[in-house]
């Protein structure tokens, strides 16, 4: 018999050779440095660890992977970005790749930004000065550019900024100058390069949830700014769009850490003379954790093949990816809390730094409410109208 | 599942073989079980099954190449909707675990749609424990004289042949006393009832075995040896679940339309949301059965297959119940209580609340999902398996 | 210490010996009559289990239990009749109680409407003309009133005029004569009271999901009607209050009876050599459920002592109830036919009776998302704007 | 629970003996430790407690008769919430078990707050099975000597006392070789070292025990009969559990009212239709609450309480999640990581980001959820046991 084919069927899910062999040599370099004390000590103040890793990752051409070859890059694909994104979250790996190798250098590869690709490809870190939750291009506040090019505004808790990897360049949207019609297009949106380096750059770090990938608020206040040409909202969606797809994978491999670290725990861990993975209770949570977490994977995967194939399905694909991933990573890391019981909570153990990062992951570039509410315009099953209600009938 | 990575060869082979059979038997003038018989001879029922038994022992992949162009020709098939049992869990039995002589004789009548199968498995004391089957054969010269009671067996009030599970020796440990035979269904000792489900209607049958007979001749495997050859019927049973289906398949479409065409008062926000998470559940389980199928292009089905069932389950009862919620008034409606015996389950063609009851089942039949549940832990996570106090106790001295 | 006080925190939740004694007669009374058998048989078209039931009920005279006693009823409270929905509940009786000795018996009682309610405290039954699922005065669509006093208009899926116990009255919401303006308002809004058998009454019965509160579709033309005099609206949304109020007991007991039937069950049961219910995995599921349904049986207590006692919480009391019993009672019924495994699918077991009250009582006067969006309202927790979205702001 | 039904004259007769004492010892000149003292020789303390020892052996309902008047005279109380663990769990567990001159001794520094309690129960290998403690006693002469680790323990670094649970008979199986000691904690083979949760904070400490002395006039109970004291110690505990609060009390009035002032881009129909579920579970468990103690208004607490501290649990991380996801951006914000060590918990003190953490304990201290279930399905529902495997084994001899 023939399949039933859906949409974006010939998608492939499976890893190629060439990506095992990326997993492995990350995984590798990740485990000889990135242990859960020395990724701890940021809450501390330490944030050492992140440059460490950073290092290895360049070491490796990774942050290069996204950027085209004509400016230096790997120009490979996006699913080898996302095999990256999964495997730094299983070692809950405080670097800013998501930020810059995926959302920054997304942005800039759509503007054509040789320049800034090639500092990318080389090593160095770029962030879109937007808040860490924003998803959609429509709904960015721009910055005000005055007449004399500089740059004043506020943006708070922008990721990519802070932390032991911070950008090297702010890549900001404004507004036409002053609010007047810029160059580059009838409304003058347009996105204009910041050192943070500079006079008038504030980048004040903020106490963050998940400080693996810690935020700053931002004000700059006529800030020297470089424009870069180019059609600035169709390069922000694109930047965001990568974002949100690959960032589903990181949200799976956290997931994943979750769950093979809880099995793995829960074989060894006897109480009342048993196993404890023993208990029926929690073997069949620990299924149903299970088919979640393959599930994530899978959409994650889908999600990625889609961006790197340019498919259609690519919107649907990362409304569905980030709102399932987002809140399998939640429920496995809580279930991983949980089952490890006390030990789950303390602060020596890895779970709490997981468990951190998909709590606020799951928010990061839109949380699921916001990807479920994109997918019901995409796949056509409207809100209910407001006047569902209906008017009293009975006079 | 998948029809990538035929080999060119044999593609071009089978469509001359393909070729060879319609010039011989003209579908047009043909008689449909003639022609049947005619494909059978030439390999091209089942491929994949060895030659001599109606196949080429080529790849399960290359099946369509044959059928789509016999469907193109205007062929007959053999209708395998009707005999789904016969063909999805008796052949593949009857290919491992039969006699030369037994594939000789069974396996054509069975292809060719002559003889329609069941399962005598499940009985009221042997559900999930499949193992506890009380149904006695005892020898009687070359026979057995089979005694019991089944249930759940769909299409026995319409079958020829039945795989049936008897015990065969109480005083050995539960798992090995059992025996695994083909019965003829058509015969005294053999009584069908239908048994009414919660949606009114008789999809199953209770089978009352009274001295039935069987021929040793019809034994499948060795005596005692029916509990390994029962497991590999079911193994099969659980291959055919969760092939990649279209987006909106099956019970999402139909609550995707609902919602699409519900009156405004319907559409409440809450079941937006609910709606909105299940699709996403839905587009979920389909990406993973999409995954596993690339996994498996070449290799065996495994355990991983367990989630999938799961998941299908739980998503058609929840939309189902959505469903119900969607049609407002309507929704306390029901088309039909009147008892019948439909040949097959039609779950889109009936009305909400038959959905909504009907899918009740899923998560029961085929390996209820508590079973699922401790295959994935067990084989899959690799937790400890369940205490078990029946395993080395003669069958006759477990309490019941 | 002294208690922290909440709302409501005089309401007795517990039954007195009163509501004890009636809860075993009744209970008595249902369990030598109302076989698994017998309820079945109404789906095959036998539905003479009901009169005996009511006759039963009436013998008790707990039909009058809502009926002042200047009318010849029982004049006890709300916490009586909530019982006997309860116990009614445990044996799926198929029985008018609810829209006939609650809905309409309030309704008649607000408008105080003597001669009828003589008629329900002797054990005859009226039925509110409402869509079963209708829980808002607000909601009525009203019939037509003729200028000679006949009514005319059609209502689907109405419960309480079909079935063995079909309603003596329709009590049929109007507007003024032909639209105008009536005699008893400023928009002529009223109830009048029509009887099924005479001219122009047409009550088609409805193949229902649950036969045991089988609908009709009721057709009137030209019928003749009696004006029931009194502020209808006031009589009709007291009548649904009070419906809402105490139908969620009905719901509880149905959980109550999926909860207890299934232990029972899994007690007995034998699978892999081990008592089914041992298994920690069903043991586990069946503890939430125990919590789900005492908290369902105390938020239905909660809602009829708030009703007896005429409490500013109704209101809340009433969407909690509905809300919660609704789905618990859904759940529980559920889990009662999946642990049955395919016992509880057959149609000799009694939870499909159970599985399809619950399904369809979850939605009769309202669903739980109706409820809550009651609730929303009453305890200021409003609905997100339709403008939330914001504008595009990058322009 | 409760303050319905206390006599009158017992009302009366503790009305005039708050007016003796108020009169003997002005609340305004008085001493606060002589006050407190005075009103424990009154029996004024914890009117359910036998007389001797603060009380007059009458209903615990009447103790804010005590109370109530006390305060309104600006007497001073103990701080109860300085010492939780003493009144909650100490002075039941010496009334119940200790001997006259344990009592004497032990219960007015209690109450009047000169001596502080913790509890050394836990143990890193001994959590869920607390009956599994490794921490060894070994008696020398009339005292014992006490070497093992402990965790969780709150208030360990303030502590005067505490309750310990001890091995002192390995070769009996692990329920029968425990004994139960007061423990005094200043001393040198006591080291108290804070333990970090996820939070940040040390709200728990590690206690290392290293030759630690205790007398064995400081045990409570017999030798061996250690597991039946420390039942009755954690029955106290979840007592406290689930007593009557107010409506939108706790976590959830903090997650409403985040809803109402939340800019209107935060709110979303998903986390409406979230909140109002919530909402209604908060007020069934709320009304469960008021149904039970109406029910235990005489009686003492069942298992059934179990079902109580379950849903609370739930209810705080449900709501907590969703407070997050209310906040927006603020939602990945934390308020303070560094390492402090609280006197108490404070969920609504802090922000969203520690309530969320915090409240992951909640189903963990205090018997875990699953520990709950499967109570709730003993001792409730009557469903069989779980199989032990370690019940008649000699403690020294389980796998570890």
């Amino acid at each position: 018999m023939s399949a039933t084919t859906g949409a974006g069927a010939d998608l492939v899910l499976l890893p190629d050779d060439v990506e095992e062999d990326l997993r492995a040599s990350l995984d590798r370099a990740l485990a000889a440095r990135c242990t859960p004390a020395r990724v701890a000590a940021a809450y501390d103040g330490d944030e050492s660890l992140a440059g460490e890793l950073w290092t290895a990752l360049v070491d490796l051409g990774l942050p290069a992977l996204l950027v085209p070859e004509e400016h230096g890059g790997a120009g490979a694909g996006a699913r080898e970005a996302a095999a990256v994104l999964d495997v730094l979250a299983r070692h809950a790996a405080p670097v800013p790749y998501l930020s810059s190798a995926v959302v920054a250098a997304t942005t800039l590869t759509a503007l054509g930004a040789g320049g800034l690709l090639g500092d990318l490809a080389a090593g160095g870190t770029a962030a879109l000065l937007v808040p860490a939750t924003l998803h959609r291009a429509d709904d960015v506040v721009p910055l005000v550019r005055h007449d004399d090019g500089t740059v004043s505004g506020s943006v708070r808790s922008v990721t990519g900024v802070a932390g032991g990897v911070p950008a090297g360049v702010l890549l900001v949207p404004v507004a036409g100058p002053d609010g007047a019609d810029g160059a580059d297009g009838a409304d003058g949106a347009a996105l204009v390069a910041v050192r943070p380096g500079d006079p008038g750059v504030d980048v004040a770090p903020v106490v963050s949830l998940d400080m693996t990938a810690p935020l700053a608020d931002v004000r700059l206040d006529r800030a020297p700014a470089t424009e870069l040409p180019g059609d600035a909202r169709a390069a922000v969606s694109a930047g965001l769009a990568a974002g949100a797809a690959l960032g589903a994978s990181a949200l799976a491999g956290t997931a994943t850490w979750a769950l093979t670290t809880t099995v793995a725990y829960l074989q060894q861990r006897r109480q009342f003379g048993r196993v404890v993975g023993g208990y029926q209770a929690l073997k069949h949570r620990l299924a149903d954790l299970y088919a979640e977490v393959e599930q994530a994977t899978a959409t994650a995967r889908y999600a990625a093949a889609a961006l790197a194939a340019d498919d259609p399905d690519l919107a649907v694909a990362t409304a569905v990816a980030q709102s399932w991933c987002s809140e399998v990573a939640v429920h496995a890391t809580e279930e991983a809390v949980q089952l490890h019981g006390g030990l789950g909570m303390t602060w020596e153990h890895p779970c709490h730094l997981h468990l951190k990062r998909a709590r606020a992951g799951a928010l990061v570039l839109g949380s699921p409410a916001a990807h479920r509410d994109d997918l019901a315009t995409l796949v056509d099953l409207p809100p209910p109208h407001p006047d569902q209600g209906g008017s009293p009938s009975w006079t | 599942m998948t029809t990538a990575g035929p080999a060119a060869g044999h593609r071009a082979d089978l469509e001359a073989r393909v070729d060879a059979l319609l010039a011989a038997h003209d579908p047009a003038t043909t008689e449909r079980q003639a022609f049947l018989d005619a494909r059978y001879d030439a390999g091209l029922a089942w491929v994949h099954v060895p030659e001599g038994h109606g196949g080429l022992g080529l790849p399960r992949a290359l099946q369509p190449v044959v059928d789509d162009r016999l469907g193109a020709a205007g062929a007959p098939d053999n209708d395998p909707r009707r005999n789904g049992i016969g063909l999805g869990m008796a052949a593949p039995t009857i290919l491992a675990f039969g006699t030369p002589a037994q594939q000789e004789r069974l396996l054509r009548p069975l292809w060719t749609g002559r003889e329609i199968w069941c399962q005598l498995f499940s009985e009221p004391g042997a559900g999930s424990d499949l193992a506890a089957v009380a149904t006695r054969a005892i020898p009687d010269g070359d026979r057995w004289r089979v005694t019991g009671q089944k249930v759940w067996t769909s299409s026995a009030h319409l079958a020829d042949r039945a795989l049936l599970l008897a015990r065969t020796d109480p005083d050995a440990p539960k798992h090995r006393g059992l025996t695994y035979f083909a019965l003829d269904m058509r015969q005294p000792g053999v009584e069908v009832r239908p048994l009414r489900q919660l949606t009114g209607e008789a999809e199953f049958n209770e089978v009352f075995l009274t001295d039935a007979v069987v021929d040793d001749a019809d034994r499948l495997g060795d005596v005692g040896a029916g509990w390994q050859v029962a497991n590999a019927t079911l193994m099969s049973e659980r291959v055919a679940i969760g092939s990649g289906a279209a987006r909106e398949a099956g019970m999402l479409g139909v609550v995707a339309d609902a919602w699409r065409t519900a009156p405004s008062g319907h559409r409440t926000a809450d079941a937006h949301q609910r709606l909105l998470r299940l699709w996403v559940e839905s587009e979920a389980l389909r990406t993973t059965g999409m995954r596993l199928a690339q996994k498996l292009a070449a290799g065996a089905p495994g355990p991983e297959g367990s989630a999938m069932k799961l998941g299908f389950a739980r998503l058609a009862q929840q939309l189902s119940s959505l469903e119900v919620e969607l049609r407002g008034d309507d929704g306390l409606r029901y088309d039909d209580w009147t008892l019948r015996r439909p040949d097959q389950v039609d779950m889109t063609g009936r009305d909400t609340g038959y959905r909504y009851l009907r899918a009740k089942g899923n998560s029961i039949e085929g390996g209820t999902s508590e079973v699922l549940r401790n295959i994935i832990a067990e084989r899959v996570l690799g937790l400890p398996s369940e205490h078990r106090v029946d395993k080395d106790v003669a069958w006759k001295d477990l309490p019941r």
